[in-house]
């Protein structure tokens, strides 16, 4: 059964990580209902310039602690429902996916919120990088400085799922 | 005692390496980590103040106190997630 | 390349779907970034009650108009983004999904709403019915009164997605 | 004047027949091909008010006037989109 959460430098697929989400939430509680999920592929511009490929970086080790405390925050604030996190790191190529979150629930409500507030949370504090590489130069993306305590940054991502 | 610092991302290119081994005072803090990295590799001071910590694989803060053969990570602002950056 | 609209009597399959999403979203403006999907499970329990099977009859012709429908109303509202729909009729067991929602778009947020708008419009106004057999008898659920002109629940279905 | 009806799920159930050829006045409405059916099939009554129509594969009113060869679906409250009802 796959890993519910993961980094890996394989291509990402998305009916493997459903399967084993329902695997596992069919055993609980109300069982398994709705599945929501969320892929991000490597789009052909950025800001007006032509992507070549991506190269992800990550910080392994702590990346599938950061995918554990995103789970555990959707568990607290929607117990029935269970997360999957993989995230896919090296060279990745336009068209191809570099993350895959999905949020099985017993309610459809529950599922797109928690998978809304995954996705967002995975791009605070998961500590993975990207590397864009242009006909005329490579840049590495900054966003927000990772710190899972940052209270504000995780209101933010609860808004996005909620409102 | 040592501390294994790691660089990664814009900081590994900054500081031209990945991993480096610190010599440090007893006591010290990640802070202070920080600042003997900056001193062995000072073009990653451009990124002073926008960077977080992990200790041993495991989020980390600036004040706090390491030991020897700690892993002291620091990470540039993160960028993961969908591969569209302003959606 | 698989139909974005389609009712069908086979099992359903996510990959296949968001790959001829994937295709067609490539060609368009900024390209696919994001797609948001949504699954619709049968849940072992209803209500309390223990759910044997269940067993969908649609109006076929006419349900690929509704879906029809809701892809124009999601291209209205979300105009960079693509919408799939499928939907399964005849029996399903526990555990199996009836319905496969998926969202294509440059961005995130709008493939969130476009997801979540499709699959509420799917629940009012689709001629699809669903017949829930238990242990002891059978049921016909009964939702909406299916009009897509209704423009109370419409804005109820947008509400759901943007907020 | 015929129009050919057609009754799905529970108005199905209870009219015990999925399609049904109903002879016409020119000039009937749709309601007025329901009040036929209700003569014909009267355990449909049960249903009446909660239910929509089409008329030959797309949305129709229950008002709208009727033509010959038309195909009038009957359309209970509808249940299809995740399999979990209340959710």
């Amino acid at each position: 059964m796959s890993a519910l959460l993961a980094i890996s430098s394989a291509p990402l697929a998305l009916e493997p990580l459903v399967t084993a989400l329902e695997e596992r939430q069919q055993a609980r509680g109300e069982g398994c209902g709705a599945i929501c999920t969320f892929l991000g592929v490597v789009r052909r511009t950025h800001q007006g310039r032509e992507v070549r490929h991506l190269d992800y970086e990550a910080h392994e080790a702590l990346a599938l602690r950061a995918f554990g405390i995103i789970a555990d925050e959707a568990a607290d604030a929607w117990p029935d429902t269970l997360l999957a996190i993989h995230h896919r790191i090296g060279r990745i190529e336009i068209g191809e996916a570099s993350v895959v979150v999905a949020a099985a629930s017993a309610h459809r409500d529950a599922s797109f919120r928690a998978c809304r507030y995954a996705i967002e949370r995975v791009k605070q504090i998961a500590p993975i990088w990207k590397h864009e590489f242009f006909a005329d130069g490579a840049a590495w993306v900054e966003g927000p400085v990772a710190d899972p305590a940052d209270e504000t940054l995780r209101r933010e991502a609860m808004e996005r799922a909620c409102a | 005692m040592r501390v294994t610092v790691q660089f990664f991302a814009r900081l590994r290119e900054l500081a031209g390496c990945s991993s480096w081994t610190c010599e440090i005072a007893d006591g010290a803090t990640v802070a202070d980590v920080w600042q003997a990295a900056e001193q062995q590799f000072p073009a990653i001071a451009a990124m002073a103040g926008r960077v977080s910590c992990a200790v041993n694989a495991d989020f980390g803060r600036m004040n706090a106190v390491v030991h020897d053969g700690d892993e002291v990570a620091f990470l540039p602002p993160v960028s993961g997630g969908s591969a569209t950056e302003r959606d």
